[in-house]
């Protein structure tokens, strides 16, 4: 034990239990580490700027870091600058590509490993389940709109349409309440925002916000209501959650890791590698952790694995394609009600906006 | 109508706290300490009565006695720290405002210090399932029933059990009458045998104690039991004592304050409710500011005739005239 | 050796850095007026503190009925049955006269106050010893008469029989000090025994049996005051003779410098006005007094006067410049000076140093200033020089923070401070308030001087000595209006008394001054 | 009030006379008072590692050394709200609410940054004056309540933090310039609007914290030399006699307020403008409804510095000093919250270090040194603050 460190993380803004990016790249690379006795630490970077990540990163290969692990499309400037700086360290970007900070260069050098994720593939899947179980009020409470939660957020509508569609509904049959909170938080605010949609009808919110979920799934506890999970299966955080719309953080980092100590560093390295339903990287919880008979469809009245399969090979053969991105004119990247409806060609599906 | 309800029940586990922390911090400023650390002392209350939830929660004890022991445990906790107050501020003679900043500081550190060393996470996240539907009888009375008694939190009832207590204990007894005495003339309680110092120690170990409780109360009303060093009470601490000055130092008016800024604290998150606040179609963003502003406008029409205890924040000094 | 109720021997009591008590013994006999005479800071309190149980002395014992005591804090004495009536009240403001004469004893059952019980007891005993109280008004509300006569029954609710009265005259009207003597006559007939302290030796001839004198920490002696008068008395207290007549030459009238013309000021401890269309003129070389019972509006009146509050109607004209609307600064500018009522809350930044503190109505004027930097140089050169010629006593010099200066001392540099501002009124307010009698001779010639000098002085006395010796004219306050114009040389205390109380009044019209 | 009471022997350097001054008891508390914090901060270090506590301890108390560049960096915005806090200290009134009119300096910066078109070594300039601005902005309104309506200023402050903060998110996430929403913060400030760096390598340090030194020294002189410093104190000290000497206290209230959230204002825009190390880059804001740390942390400095301009550009430094060497314990398995706790137990001890100081100080005269003299008498500082 001389104090040093191999593997590295850097969380970004957030914290390392934000039930997002920071926590599941914590657990993927605590796991591994773990398994295999290596030495891992994570670090807090003392500034959230672009040179405040870097400062980080140069910290943590001071440290004796070989590997840094930097989740979030923030580090995707420092690591462009690190890459450079530190060939001998590999580094691993989820959820972002290594860029200049003018955009006017994107280079994925060799000692970096980029991964991105197909949340709205995740989201689509989510939107299905809820309306084919039966249910046509449905709410969406994301965190900030950035693009991660907006690809689940879009992927939601689109799914929910396409259940709608197979169901045959009315125009219009399918509500969905879409509201972006602010901020990654659990506190009394957001609970009174879930509180609020609950108390007018919707049936399941899709908490899509990291500790928002905490405070929706408060509120639905307290008027017996239904949430949708976001990144992790959240299941055992909370009777209220039917399924959670996962993206396989920590098995990515993990794949990676392996990848890097067993001579497999050469699928990653230097380029970009998406995890999506193809490559089971994205997808609803399908087992139950510690008990193998369980079924992990349980919380739904109809919808099952059966269905689930089937609709999960389309996402994984590609001949449903939900969209990731839309145009958004506003400059928060709040979409109007307007903008989803026509941009995602809604028309079982009508959206109301907060 | 639906609405009403809707927003008294969801108003109250918001203002309970409120009112508890600012009836703790009454206690200690009508005995003549400033109690700046309240955000402090809620943080302590709310993390141990989390850790305490936390480690009986897989035991299948009833929730509502859990909240209980949870509820003693935080008074414990928050009476505890605000010894470290009381020593600094009244045995030592320290600058209040000083101290109770200092001790505002080193909660949210030494929580997320404490729950990263051993939790590996910002706090501690608890699933006790506290919320009662309705509660048996009491629930069934008409509206009041409807308002009180369902769809509610033990915390609530608990609460307004509290404010009666303080107000018989602020009001009726001698400990009453020489605590208010201390904060706003120590000379004379000492000169007629009063120990000021422990009538002080008294004043900010209650303050301790209904903090605790309060902190506690936030985290089961609001988060569900979790508690977090990083986001804490949201600032519940220093919004109590805005209360408590809005409220005049005096329990009814703090009741009535709390209840004031719950009212639109709840209502800024509600707006989809109410249509003819909905169609206006103002930016959330005003709501969200509505407490905070409202409670300037009402502190400003209020603020030329209230009275701060004349002693506070002066440390007493036997030998000092 | 004669039967003590209680003594107190060999007192020390030190502060840091003074000796307030060295080496004092007092015996109190059963049933006797004792007084306690000293200059300002002469240990009176210390010692009487130590008595009752807020300070602990060093050395010495006290013995109650021939045993030795030791007397903690307040409670101990109260077990004792000592009592004391502070030189500052110890009331609490807010509480009700009733609450604040239980308080610490309140009679209760498992911490419930049972207060109609104690009602009953208080009434009683204020009806056996005629001190009529208010039980149920709050202190901030009530006279200082009526406040004193609380802290009285405090005494007395308690049972205590050795009862220690610091300065209770200080405060009250002449009629309210001839009431208080016959009180604790009649309390010392009772067989209770009285320890009296005051500055006023017309009290004590007055009231007291023996008198125990004081002098810088020290015991100077005990004396029978049958046996003694006035003049000796004082030369105990400070050790060489006083006169206690102000030497005055004629007046020589100038010209009006202050003109105030129907001056109302609304009250704010109630609806109606605190000053009712008040009018006069302070003539240059005339001392006026503005006399009255306390509460009487004079306060609220120098208040508008000097600018710290707005008055509702009126003028005010300054050698003739109209000042009613100027703010303070202007005021002082114009030619006013201001020795104010409470010299803790308004006259003195008790953290500053003397220097600091003496030019607080000057640090602007060019003399200290330069494009806003003080010169501190000039303001010490400035400080030094008053100093000496007030003769300000302090530990530092003009470094001293004031806060640890003496009462007496601290007033003598506001006076040196308003004196020296260039000014053609000088408003002093009570200037006199709790002084011992040398300070007190200081302080009237200074004032006798500046009227020679050809100024303006408005004073505002309670003291009817002071009044009658210093002024040139007298104007009678009662309720807010100024109910008779005086002349001391014709008038007698007695009938000022009756102007004073309400008995009388001659309009200010019938006056040749006043317009 | 620490150094106009020149000794009257004031010829030459007198150390015994510069011992008895507050402002060297003031000094001598702090030190204490930081000594027993970081005893605090090694028995937590013990008990959390104890076979690394040493080795972590080493980086805290000297990490900082090694890289000074970064102490002076993250210095510098909290001496700017340390200033703030302390300034108005002065005058006795608390102002909590650093935060707000720190989190109002930085978007009046941003603006300047991003809507003004000006030339480089203007630009910066003017978006400095802007933070000023509104940060001053922010200061007045709580002095305007004080001063007119009679309402608390810690109240004030704290809504105001919390009315800020909302506004200038809202602010930024409606200006399609500022913000990138697929980021959730604000776009690149152009380069000539950043403070010229000092050339340090591997730090962010530049001419802010040679401004903020400077701004120190000018609050300093102005409270010590100045008529206004003058009023200032003597308000604070007894609102009433400034009141009764005819100086304009409510106006002074307001002054105050101003000039303090100028100060916090010029911390954010420090702070915001400060430039990157990564070309192109820059500082970039987060509009998530979160209270600007930084302004409680100017609590804790301008406490520690006791509320004097040059204490606080010890104190800002020193806290910044062993922040640094908290994040570099981070690489020995160190959490960095131990070093918010150590800061926090440094604070409470230094409100009553004065008073153990001189008890201290009493025990060894009254044991050691010869009796009578008069003790520096210590009460008088602690109601300072108030
Ligand atoms: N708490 C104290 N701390 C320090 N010095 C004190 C304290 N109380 C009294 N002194 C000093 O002790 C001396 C005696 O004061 P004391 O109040 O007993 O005088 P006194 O005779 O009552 O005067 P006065 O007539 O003004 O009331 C004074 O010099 C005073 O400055
Ligand atoms: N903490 C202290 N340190 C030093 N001296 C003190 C202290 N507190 C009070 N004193 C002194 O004690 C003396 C008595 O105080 P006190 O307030 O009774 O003043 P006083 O002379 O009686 O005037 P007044 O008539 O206004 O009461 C004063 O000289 C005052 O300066
Ligand atoms: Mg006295
Ligand atoms: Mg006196």
């Amino acid at each position: 034990d001389d104090g040093t460190y191999e593997i590295a993380l850097i969380t970004d803004k957030g914290n390392i239990d934000d039930k997002s990016f920071n926590q599941g790249a914590w657990e993927g690379v605590k796991a591994y580490a773990e398994e295999n006795k290596i030495s891992h630490t994570y670090i807090k970077p003392e500034e959230a700027s672009d040179a405040g990540y870097l400062a980080a990163i140069d910290l943590a290969v001071t440290g004796g870091a070989k590997i840094v692990v930097t989740p979030g499309f923030l580090f995707e400037v420092p690591i462009y600058e690190a890459q450079t700086k530190y060939p001998d360290v590999k580094f691993i970007l989820l959820d972002g590509t290594p860029h200049t900070a003018d955009y006017s260069t994107f280079e994925t050098k060799g000692n970096v490993a980029s991964v991105l994720y197909a949340e709205e593939q995740s989201g689509y899947l989510a939107g299905y389940a809820a309306v084919t179980d039966g249910m046509k009020n449905l709410g969406f409470m994301g965190g900030m709109a950035v693009p991660a939660v907006q690809a689940f957020g879009y992927g939601f509508l689109q799914g929910a349409e396409a259940a709608a569609a197979d169901l045959g509904y009315a125009d219009g049959e399918v509500k969905v309440t879409y509201h972006y909170t602010g901020n990654f938080e659990e506190n009394d605010t957001n609970k009174a925002t879930a509180r609020t949609m609950y108390q007018e009808g919707v049936e399941v919110i899709f908490a899509c916000g990291g500790s928002v979920g905490k405070s929706v799934m408060s509120a639905a506890s307290e008027s017996g209501t239904k949430v949708i999970g976001v990144d992790v299966d959240q299941r055992y955080d909370s009777e209220t959650v039917i399924t959670s719309a996962t993206k396989g953080l920590a098995a990515s980092v993990i794949s990676v890791l392996d990848s890097i100590y067993n001579d497999g560093w050469a699928n990653y390295a230097g380029k970009t590698s998406v995890f999506n339903a193809s490559n089971d990287g994205v997808g609803l919880p399908t087992a139950v952790i510690g008990d193998d008979k369980a079924d992990a469809f349980d919380r739904f009245t109809t919808f099952d694995k059966a269905a689930y399969d089937a609709i999960f090979a389309k996402l994984a053969d590609g001949s449903v394609q939900p969209l990731r991105t839309i145009t958004v004119a506003d400059a928060s990247g709040v979409a109007t009600a307007e903008e989803l409806t026509s941009a995602l060609n809604l028309v079982k599906v009508s959206v109301t906006t907060r | 109508m639906d609405t009403v309800f809707y927003l008294i029940q969801n108003m109250l586990p918001v203002a309970v706290p409120l009112l508890l922390v600012a009836l703790g911090g009454m206690f200690s400023e009508r005995s003549g300490v400033i109690n700046i650390a309240l955000e402090g002392i809620m943080l302590f209350g709310a993390f141990f009565g989390a850790l305490f939830v936390y480690s009986i929660q897989s035991s299948g004890i009833n929730p509502q006695v859990i909240l209980l022991l949870g509820m003693v445990v935080a008074a414990v906790a928050g009476f505890v720290y605000s010894l470290l107050l009381s020593f600094a501020s009244v045995t030592m003679k320290a600058d209040q405002t000083i101290t109770g900043t200092s001790l505002n500081m080193m909660i949210p550190a030494a929580v997320l210090l404490f729950s990263k060393m051993f939790f590996n996470s910002d706090g501690i996240t608890t699933n006790v399932g506290f919320f009662i539907r309705k509660i048996p009888v009491l629930g069934d009375i008409p509206v009041l029933g409807q308002l009180f008694f369902q769809k509610t939190y033990l915390t609530v009832i608990i609460g307004f059990i509290l404010l009666i207590i303080t107000v018989i204990i602020f009001y009726k007894t001698k400990f009453g009458l020489r605590l208010r005495a201390c904060g706003e003339h120590p000379q004379a309680a000492d000169s007629v045998g009063i120990n000021v110092y422990f009538m002080r120690y008294a004043g900010v170990s209650l303050s301790g104690i209904l903090g605790g409780i309060g902190g506690f109360f936030y985290s089961v009303g609001i988060l569900d039991g979790n508690i977090s060093g990083h986001t804490g009470v949201a600032g519940f601490g220093f919004l109590a004592l805005a209360v408590m000055i809005f409220g005049q130092w005096k329990p009814m008016k703090i009741l009535f304050a709390a209840l004031f800024f719950a009212f639109l604290r709840t209502l800024a998150y509600s707006i989809a409710l109410i249509p003819f606040l909905n169609d206006l179609g103002i930016n959330q963003t005003y709501y969200k500011m509505l407490p905070y502003v409202a409670t300037m406008v009402v502190l400003a029409f209020t603020s030329k005739k209230s009275r701060a205890p004349k002693a506070e924040g002066i440390p007493y000094d036997k030998a000092k005239r | 050796m004669e039967n003590y109720i209680v003594e107190m021997l060999n007192i020390t009591k030190e502060f840091p850095g003074i000796i307030a008590n060295d080496n004092i013994t007092l015996n109190l006999k059963k049933g006797e007026v004792h007084a306690l005479l000293g200059e300002n800071g002469a240990g009176k309190s210390t010692l009487m503190s130590v008595l009752f149980g807020l300070y602990q002395a060093e050395k010495g014992e006290i013995r109650k009925n021939g045993e030795v005591v030791k007397i903690n804090n307040p409670n101990d004495a109260n077990t004792l049955g000592i009592g004391m009536v502070h030189q500052h009240f110890k009331l609490v403001e807010i509480f009700t006269a009733l609450e604040n004469i239980i308080l610490g004893v309140e009679p209760n059952k498992m911490g419930f106050i049972q207060k109609s019980e104690a009602r009953e007891k208080v009434v009683e005993l204020s009806e056996k010893y005629g001190l009529s109280i208010n039980p149920d008004a709050l202190i901030e509300d009530i006279s200082v008469g009526m406040q004193q006569r609380v802290e009285i029954l405090k005494m007395l609710y308690r049972e205590n029989e050795i009862l220690i009265f610091d300065e209770p005259t200080a405060v009250l009207t002449p009629q309210e000090i001839k009431e208080l003597l016959k009180i604790m006559r009649g309390f010392a007939e009772e067989g209770k025994s009285i320890l009296f302290i005051t500055h006023k030796l017309n009290e004590i001839m007055d009231v007291a049996d023996r008198c125990t004198v004081l002098r810088k920490g020290k015991y100077i002696g005990t004396v029978n005051v049958k046996d003694t008068n006035k003049e000796e008395l004082s030369k105990m207290m400070v050790g060489r003779d006083i006169s206690f007549s102000v030497d005055k030459k004629p007046m020589k009238e100038g010209e009006v410098v202050l003109s105030v013309r129907n001056v109302t000021v609304p009250s704010k401890l109630h609806k109606n006005n605190a000053v009712k269309n008040v009018s006069f003129d302070v003539k240059a070389g005339e001392i006026v007094c503005l006399a009255g019972i306390d509460g009487n509006g004079q306060t609220e009146f120098v208040s508008a006067l000097t600018g710290l509050e707005k008055m509702s109607e009126g003028s005010i004209v300054l050698c003739g410049k109209d000042i009613t609307k100027s703010s303070i600064r202007e005021r002082s500018v114009a030619g006013m000076s201001h020795i104010p009522e409470d010299r803790h809350k308004h006259g003195l930044v008790l953290e500053y140093s003397l220097e600091e503190n003496l030019v607080l109505q000057r640090y602007w004027e060019p003399a200290f200033q330069n494009k806003g930097f003080i010169k501190f140089d000039e303001v010490r050169k400035y400080a030094e020089g008053l100093i000496k010629r007030f003769d300000v006593r302090s530990g530092q010099g003009p470094v001293t923070v004031v806060r640890s200066m003496s009462g007496g001392n601290q007033q003598k540099a506001i006076i040196a401070r308003e004196i020296d501002k260039k000014h053609e009124i000088l408003v002093a307010v009570q200037p006199t308030r709790g002084l011992d009698v040398g300070a007190i001779e200081y302080i009237h010639k200074q004032l006798v001087e500046r009227r020679d000098a050809g100024k303006g002085v408005l004073l505002v006395s309670l003291e009817l000595d002071e009044v009658m010796n210093v002024s040139d004219r007298i104007l009678v306050m009662y309720e807010g209006e100024i109910v008779g114009e005086l002349d001391p040389k014709t008038t007698t205390v007695q009938e000022l008394g009756l102007y004073m109380s309400g008995a009388k009044r001659n309009t200010v019209k019938e006056t040749n001054h006043a317009g | 009030m620490q150094d106009n009471n020149k000794s009257p022997q004031k010829k030459g350097f007198d150390l015994k006379a510069i011992t008895k001054t507050k402002g060297f008891s003031a000094f001598t508390a702090a030190l204490l008072a930081i000594v027993l914090g970081l005893i605090f901060g090694f028995i937590v270090m013990i008990f959390a590692n104890p076979d690394r506590a040493m080795a972590g301890f080493r980086y805290v108390i000297f990490g900082g050394l090694g890289r000074f560049g970064d102490v002076l960096y993250f210095a510098t915005p909290i001496m700017m709200t340390g200033l703030a806090v302390g300034f108005a200290f002065k005058m006795g009134l608390f102002n909590i609410g650093a935060s707000g009119q720190y989190t109002m300096g930085m978007f009046f910066a941003m603006y300047v940054g991003f809507m003004w078109d000006l030339p480089t070594g203007l630009h910066w300039v003017v978006a400095i004056f802007a933070g000023m601005i509104g940060g001053m902005l922010w200061g007045f309104i709580p002095g305007i309540f004080k001063a007119a309506l009679n309402v608390n200023e810690v109240i004030t402050s704290i809504m105001f933090n919390y009315i800020g903060m909302y506004f200038v998110d809202m602010w930024v996430q409606s200006n399609a310039t500022m913000y990138i929403a697929s980021k959730s913060c604000t776009n690149y400030l152009p380069s000539s609007v950043q403070i010229p760096s000092l050339g340090i390598a591997g730090s962010n340090v530049n001419f802010g914290i040679i401004f903020a030194i400077i701004t120190a020294i000018i609050l300093f002189i102005v409270l010590q030399k100045t008529t206004f410093g003058y009023e200032l104190k003597a308000t604070g000290y007894n609102k009433y006699a400034s009141d009764y000497a005819g100086m304009k206290g409510k106006r002074n209230i307001v002054v105050t307020m101003m000039i303090a959230g100028g100060l916090a204002g010029l911390g954010g825009a420090f702070a915001i403008l400060a430039p990157s190390a990564i070309a192109g880059s820059s500082m970039t804001y987060e509009p998530i409804n979160i209270i600007a740390a930084n302004g409680f942390n100017g609590i804790a400095v301008a406490l520690l510095g006791s509320s004097n301009p040059l204490g606080i550009i010890f104190s800002a430094t020193f806290i910044s000093h062993i922040q640094r060497g908290g994040t570099l314990a981070n690489l020995v398995g160190f959490k960095p919250e131990i070093i918010d706790v150590v800061i926090a137990v440094i604070i409470y001890f230094s409100a009553f270090a004065m008073i153990m100081n001189s008890t201290l100080a009493k025990f060894i005269k009254t044991r050691f040194g010869k009796k009578g003299t008069v003790l520096p008498n210590a009460n008088s500082e602690t109601k300072e603050a108030k």
